[in-house]
């Protein structure tokens, strides 16, 4: 899938003509592109999760959670705060590792995979509060996301001229095509921790498709955005699952927003999963009304 | 990167200062590279204070060597080897002939001149430290380890020992153990002790004490369980009065401490207050108190009010060092003038000075070194010129001489100063000097 | 005026990614190499003021450019990867010690042979890269506490290995080749059967090797690997996360930088010194050059050097000068004083701009981009 | 029997000589829990407040005073001196770099160190000064039991006794006092502190102080030991492992790595030390501490600090 040239049919990074529609066109795939709607809910299971009990100390994070994610779709995990949402991400990517049950990825059935594994597998996230490298610029944020596909060896890096420098070019290549699709040319070459919240964020994502995942996991992706900084990333998410076939789950409390963007959505609270399913079954659910939305109303 | 630049020219800029030669006017160039401040300041301070008074005294009394004035210039090395070397490499060049000599009074500042004294052209004046083996002065061309090196010092406290004991056939089967600075200082001695110890048959056992020697109990705990007969300390600084309390402490006779010259100071008994008494030390050639030249340092510098010292410290062991120091190189550059013409002089021409200085028993009287100074007879296959040593010890207010002079032992430390002399002209793949032909007019 | 980007477009991303995207730093850094390589040592033939006398060579400029490439060695572990060294002394003195067995021949004793194993003397020059290999292995060994101490417990934690080789080259006679003190004499620095003995030749070794290490250091920093190294300082974690494995990129950062130190520590001993102990390499060096970093700039390769001058001509100009003026003062108080300026100046220094003199030239280019007019 | 005797001698020695870094190590913790600044000026301190304290008494002593009202004098001189310099530190350095991060503020506190070692010799000058403060000399015990007894030094003892006294008004000083109770709140977290109104500035000075008047104590043992002079600044290197072992924020953590250092170092040198050269000690502190931090990286007593993302 991946070579050391990091071709990859379904990544942005390597689409020479990025999508820049607006949001309603986005619905309509592009030619030759994989995910369809219909296709999705017939598509197989990527990633699953069974009976995952995680507690640190005394405090139990996850009590016997199960559920999976399919291919190409959108899978969403709502809760209350200290539902341990987090918690499932973390699981998910590898951070934390569960006492109890099983994580299977692509098939791979195993208690947990180490971070890197996880990254190395085809796993990137992005984070509740930010957590970009603030010394480095734009640029070298995205691009150490690219850290995965680099090839070259330290000798050849030092000298430079010659192969690492080909190599360096190329990943700068992938990495500006991503700049130019989460339109921030103008930040390239600015620090990060200058930038405002907002565009940190859309950093942070570009920095996660630039290791070409099959499987996004975006943690609140629109905290603390203002109306059109959050249809901008709609429009990103959208695009990325639609027209490149990105499978993203997704933490986020802006209820609106998850029950536009997601095919499926699971509901924690204290730790457990008191429903699943497409957002109209969620939104009926009884479970879910009282725990959670209960709330809203 | 044009800062780079301008970085470079402000860094040539300011360093111009210290590149711009000393003085125009005419007279001798004598640097001072001596150090008053960091770990070993305290002992450090009264050596320099001695060595500029004399010089002073010099400028004063008699107008500079035949009319020839010092120019004298101080650099702090702070003891350490680097710092050192900029001192050497800043002062060296300047006067109107370049420094005449050199002093590095550090053994580790002497082993890294070594290297570049050949090409600089300038002697080394090691009195009392410095390489063991630079004795041999065919091999090593620009070293004077005048008065004595480690190995002499060596040799001459186990003759002592011996005396103590009433004959050297008594030090069979005996435990003397070495007390030394973990530095090239102190490790010097260690080859003669061995060849000591395996002449005369007595156990020896050298025993580190890390830099600068403020922590020696777990030493002291070991030399209170193997009881020594004898410890000989190799000690500077702040090293020897910590070991002189240590030993109180575990109560280590003091009498059988044995200290090298180094390490027989007022400073090095001073902390230790009354349990140094009884402490016994090496003196090179001279002790402690006042001679026909303190008078007139007192008479022409420190009435003049020039004096460094504190008055009541003249006459002081590291003092009187610093003076017998500085008068041997007067009198180096006082003998080369005799052939070279009464002028600045070159390093050169100052060496061979230095390696003809002969000072007879009657020639120190006039200089006002009687009783502190014996004979000295430097020759081209003798550099040291001098191997006698008295042995003094430390009364609780006072160092007064308790031995007659004893003099080194040839047959023990010339086959090290061969086998090591050959050994670094081998590896430097230098031809020694055959001193037979090198001529003394 | 003269210090415009405007009109520099970049029309590929290796324009983009050289090392000097402006014109007008190429011409800079272009002018300074010439003035380093062909100016100094043509000054230093023809003895033409300031190197009338080689005191400014050997004192100043030849140790300058060693602590420069030690300084960058200790830039790529403290300043790019975010791990405080306080052993960098250990991994000169690795580098010389080393650099010193290789180039007097190497003799170790084996258990199955009589003989064990010879090997002869080797040229300096590969001796020194050698040394600088040494010294990379044993930053790698006594960088894998590093995976599980953090912050100042590692910086405490590495003066283990400041003490420790303090120690073996203190103890262990076959590292000194069995010197009665224990001090060495570095083998005569010839290469390709030349003999480097002016401080000519020694300060163009020197130079090279400090440009060179320079040039390499800057293109791992500013490449995949050095990336990597900022990731981890800035947020292991999130690194992690992102599939950068924290004990590779580490590690690769000790024996980087660990080998460059090592090589400059081989330098200081068979170009500036030419004999030392063990006490040439001790705890002051190592604070002598996490200090030239500091001031100079975490992760910038130029701070390197500003750092390592600041460093090393400050307290050498502190107690030239007032003797210059003929002040009657004793080098005592001098030294007195020395020491209380150089500490002011730390201080000030970090308080005006902690993050060193790098930052404020960057400030000041942006000003010089501007000027005349300030906006 | 003798072998015994000696252990015994070499482990008390030990502990005592580890207790007498512990009275240098307490400063530096006192202030990085208050301040997060790892303070390398304490060996620095303790040589201004040893000089200080000798050169007073002794010039009041040869004015002729008493010698306890010379001694006396001294001591509340030293004293100010010290709370003086807690006072400039706190308004020329910690004041400006407030928020910096650690290794800032540690380079600082270096430059404060060369400061402080030029002043103090400058002022006081740079000779070797005689302190006699405790007695020196040793007690032997069970004379009976081994030849020659087991050696345990006085001075050693009374360090042991002054450090005992310092935790136990340490521990009073943080748990009732007011100002202990803020130095806590402080230590979590410094904007909050700010924000429920505790006066930063004013709380740093006063750890200040107190590190100096604890740099005080230990220049009394330690000049004792080794008469006052430029070397007493060594100590902090010898601190530093203790401080590791510990925790950089645990009083008690101090001690007790005080005592390891102390017994470890001691042991290792008599009995390891002659088989492999000697004068092992320095590194092999540091070596321990290196695989204590190996197990617990926060060190025996430190707080322990969760990732999280």
């Amino acid at each position: 899938m991946r070579d050391a040239t990091g071709r990859d049919k379904m990544n942005i990074a390597n689409v020479k003509r990025p999508y820049r529609g607006r949001e309603e066109e986005v619905f309509e795939p592009e030619p030759g592109d994989g995910a369809r709607a219909s296709d999705k809910v017939t598509a197989g299971q990527i990633f699953r999760l069974e009976n995952i009990g995680l507690s640190f100390g005394g405090v139990q994070a996850l009590r016997d959670v199960s559920f999976d994610i399919r291919k190409g779709e959108i899978r969403a995990i709502i809760g209350p705060n200290g539902a341990g949402k987090t918690s499932m991400l973390n699981v998910i990517n590898g951070f934390y590792h569960p006492q109890r049950g099983i994580v299977e990825f692509k098939g791979k059935r195993r208690n947990s995979m180490g971070p890197y594994f996880a990254a190395k597998e085809g796993i990137a996230r992005t984070f509740q509060n930010v957590a970009l490298f603030k010394g480095m610029t734009t640029l070298d944020n995205i691009m150490t996301g690219r850290a995965l596909k680099a090839r070259q060896g330290l000798l050849s890096q030092a000298i430079f001229y010659g192969p690492a420098r080909r190599e360096e070019i190329m990943h700068r290549e992938a990495v500006e095509r991503i700049i130019e699709f989460l339109e921030i040319e103008h930040i390239r070459k600015a620090t990060v921790e200058k930038l405002p919240y907002g565009l940190q964020k859309r950093v942070e994502l570009g920095r996660a498709l630039a290791m070409e995942p099959e499987l996004l996991l975006l943690d609140e992706p629109m905290a603390g955005m203002n109306l059109e900084e959050k249809q901008d990333m709609c429009r990103f998410i959208l695009t990325i699952n639609r027209s490149f076939g990105t499978t993203i789950a997704l933490i986020e409390h802006d209820i609106g927003v998850v029950l536009d963007l997601s095919d499926r959505i699971v509901v924690l609270d204290h730790g457990q999963k008191i429903a699943d399913g497409s957002p109209q079954e969620v939104q009926r659910d009884e479970k879910v009304l009282e725990a959670y939305l209960g709330t809203v109303h | 990167m044009k800062i780079m630049i301008g970085k470079i020219a402000t860094a040539i800029a300011l360093t111009m200062v210290a590149t711009m030669p000393a003085s125009a006017q005419n007279g001798q160039f004598v640097p001072v590279l001596s150090f008053r401040t960091g770990p070993y300041g305290g002992t450090g301070a009264p050596w320099a204070n001695g060595v500029i008074d004399y010089y002073n005294l010099v400028n004063v009394r008699d107008g500079g060597i035949n009319g020839v004035k010092l120019l004298i210039e101080e650099c702090e090395t702070g003891f350490a080897t680097d710092k050192g070397v900029e001192c050497y490499e800043r002062l060296k060049g300047k006067g109107p002939t370049g420094a005449a000599f050199v002093n590095p009074i550090s053994t580790g500042i002497t082993y890294a001149l070594t290297e570049k004294a050949p090409t600089d052209k300038i002697p080394i004046i090691t009195m009392g430290y410095g390489r063991g083996d630079s004795k041999n002065g065919a091999v090593f061309t620009w070293n004077f380890p005048l008065l004595g090196t480690y190995w002499t010092a060596a040799d001459i406290m186990i003759q002592h020992i011996a005396k103590e004991l009433g004959g050297e056939a008594n030090l069979t089967g005996k435990k003397i153990s070495l007390l030394y600075h973990d530095s090239p200082f102190g490790k010097e001695p260690i080859p003669a002790l061995e060849a000591l110890s395996q002449r005369y048959g007595f156990t020896f056992t050298p025993i580190p004490v890390t830099h600068p020697g403020v922590e020696q109990k777990s030493q002291w705990l070991t030399i209170r369980q193997t009881r020594p007969d004898y410890v000989l300390l190799w000690g500077w600084g702040v090293m020897t009065g910590t070991a002189i309390k240590e030993a109180a402490a575990v109560g280590y006779p003091r009498q059988k401490m044995l200290g090298v010259w180094w390490s027989g100071a007022e400073q090095d008994v001073a902390p230790a207050g009354d349990d140094s008494k009884g402490y016994k030390a090496l003196a090179l050639q001279h002790g402690a108190g006042k001679a026909g030249v303190h008078h007139d340092i007192e008479k022409y510098v420190y009435a003049k009010d020039m004096g460094l010292a504190k008055p009541e410290d003249v006459g002081q062991v590291l003092y009187n060092r610093g003076v017998v120091n500085a008068m041997l190189g007067v009198e180096a550059i006082r003998k080369a003038q005799e052939r070279f013409g009464q002028k600045p002089l070159t390093g050169e021409q100052v060496r061979w000075g230095l390696e003809n200085l002969k000072l007879s028993q009657s020639r120190l009287k006039e200089l006002g070194f009687d009783g502190v100074l014996r004979p000295i007879d430097v020759s081209c296959s003798d550099h040291e010129g001098a191997r006698e040593a008295r042995v003094q010890q430390w009364d609780g207010k006072n160092w007064t001489m308790i031995s007659d002079w004893y003099s080194a032992n040839q047959e023990i430390t010339e086959p090290l100063v061969k086998a090591n002399s050959e050994k670094y002209a081998a590896d430097k793949k230098a031809s020694p000097r055959d001193c037979s032909k090198v001529s003394s007019d | 005026m003269l210090y415009r980007e405007t009109g520099q477009f970049k029309s590929s991303y290796a324009e983009d990614i050289a090392i000097f995207p402006l014109y007008q730093d190429r011409v800079a850094i272009k002018l300074l190499l010439l003035a380093a390589f062909l100016l100094i040592p043509f000054l230093a033939k023809f003895q033409i003021w300031p190197l009338s006398t080689d005191y400014l060579l050997r004192a100043i400029l030849i140790p300058f450019l060693v602590l420069s490439l030690a300084a960058i060695g200790v830039n790529v572990l403290v300043g790019y990867c975010g791990q405080v060294s306080l052993g960098s002394g250990a991994f000169m003195a690795i580098g010389a010690y080393c650099a010193y067995k290789f180039g007097t021949g190497i003799h170790l004793p084996a258990f199955w042979s009589e003989a064990g194993i010879s090997i002869p003397p080797i040229s300096p020059l590969l001796a020194i890269l050698l040394g600088g290999a040494m010294s990379a292995v044993a930053g790698i060994l006594f960088g894998i506490p590093s995976l599980r101490i953090k912050g100042l417990y590692l910086a405490v934690a590495t003066l283990a290995a400041q003490f420790f080789f303090d120690w073996v080259f203190l103890r262990v006679k076959w590292f000194t080749n069995y010197t009665p003190s224990g001090s060495v004499n570095a083998p005569a620095l010839s290469l390709f059967g030349y003999e480097l003995s002016t401080s000519v030749d020694r300060y163009c070794l020197c130079l090279a090797s400090v440009t060179l290490g320079a040039f390499c250091v800057k293109n791992l920093v500013r490449g995949n690997i050095g990336r990597q190294w900022m990731a981890i300082r800035d947020m292991d974690i999130a690194a992690e996360l992102m599939g950068i494995r924290p004990y590779y990129a580490k590690l690769s950062a000790f024996a980087v930088s660990s080998f460059v130190i090592g090589i400059s520590g081989a330098l200081w001993g068979f170009a500036h010194l030419g004999s030392w102990e063990p006490l040439a390499f001790s705890i002051d060096r190592s604070l002598q050059l996490l200090f030239m970093v500091i001031i100079g700039g975490m992760g910038s390769i130029a701070g390197s050097f500003l750092g390592a001058g600041f460093i090393l001509i400050l307290p050498i100009l502190l107690e030239t000068v007032p003797s210059q003026f003929g002040l009657p003062v004793s080098t005592e108080v001098i030294a007195h004083l020395q020491s209380i300026t150089f500490g002011g100046l730390i201080c000030l220094l970090l308080i005006k701009e902690p993050r060193g003199f790098a930052r404020l030239i960057a400030l000041f280019r942006q000003k010089i981009r501007l000027w005349p007019f300030p906006h | 029997m003798i072998f015994i005797g000696q252990l015994v001698e070499v482990l008390l020695g030990g502990l005592l000589a580890g207790v007498l870094y512990s009275l240098v190590a307490f400063g530096f913790v006192l202030i990085y829990k208050a301040s997060r600044v790892f303070n390398f000026a304490q060996g620095a301190m303790v040589l201004l407040a040893g000089l200080a304290l000798v050169r007073a008494s002794n010039f009041l002593s040869s004015s002729g005073a008493p010698l306890w009202l010379a001694t006396l004098l001294g001591l509340m001189f030293a004293g100010a001196i010290m709370v003086a310099c807690a006072w400039l530190i706190e308004r020329l350095v910690l004041r400006q770099l407030i928020n910096q991060d650690g290794l800032t503020l540690f380079m600082a506190t270096i430059g404060v160190t060369f400061i402080m070692e030029g002043a103090s010799q400058l002022v006081f000058g740079s000779d070797v000064y005689p302190l006699r403060f405790y007695p020196t000399d040793s007690w032997f015990l069970f004379e009976g039991a081994f030849p020659g007894g087991v050696l345990v030094n006085k001075l050693d003892v009374w360090g042991g006794l002054i450090a005992g006294l310092l935790v136990a008004l340490l521990a009073v000083f943080f748990s009732r006092t007011k100002a202990g109770r803020a130095l806590r709140a402080v230590a979590d977290d410094h904007a909050a502190a700010q924000s429920i109104g505790i006066p930063i500035g004013w709380i740093w000075f006063v750890v200040w102080s107190a590190a100096g008047l604890i740099a005080l104590v230990a220049a009394t043992v330690w000049g004792t030991k080794l008469g006052v002079q430029y070397s007493i600044t060594f100590l902090a290197l010898k601190a530093l492992p203790v401080l590791i072992i510990g925790g950089f924020t645990s009083i008690p953590g101090a001690i007790i790595g005080g005592l390891i250092v102390g017994a470890g170092e001691k042991l290792a040198e008599v009995f390891l030390g002659p088989q492999i050269g000697g004068g092992i000690e320095y590194w092999f502190a540091y070596v321990v501490a290196l695989f204590v931090l190996l197990v617990r990286p926060q060190g025996l007593f430190g707080e322990r600090h969760i990732a999280r993302i």
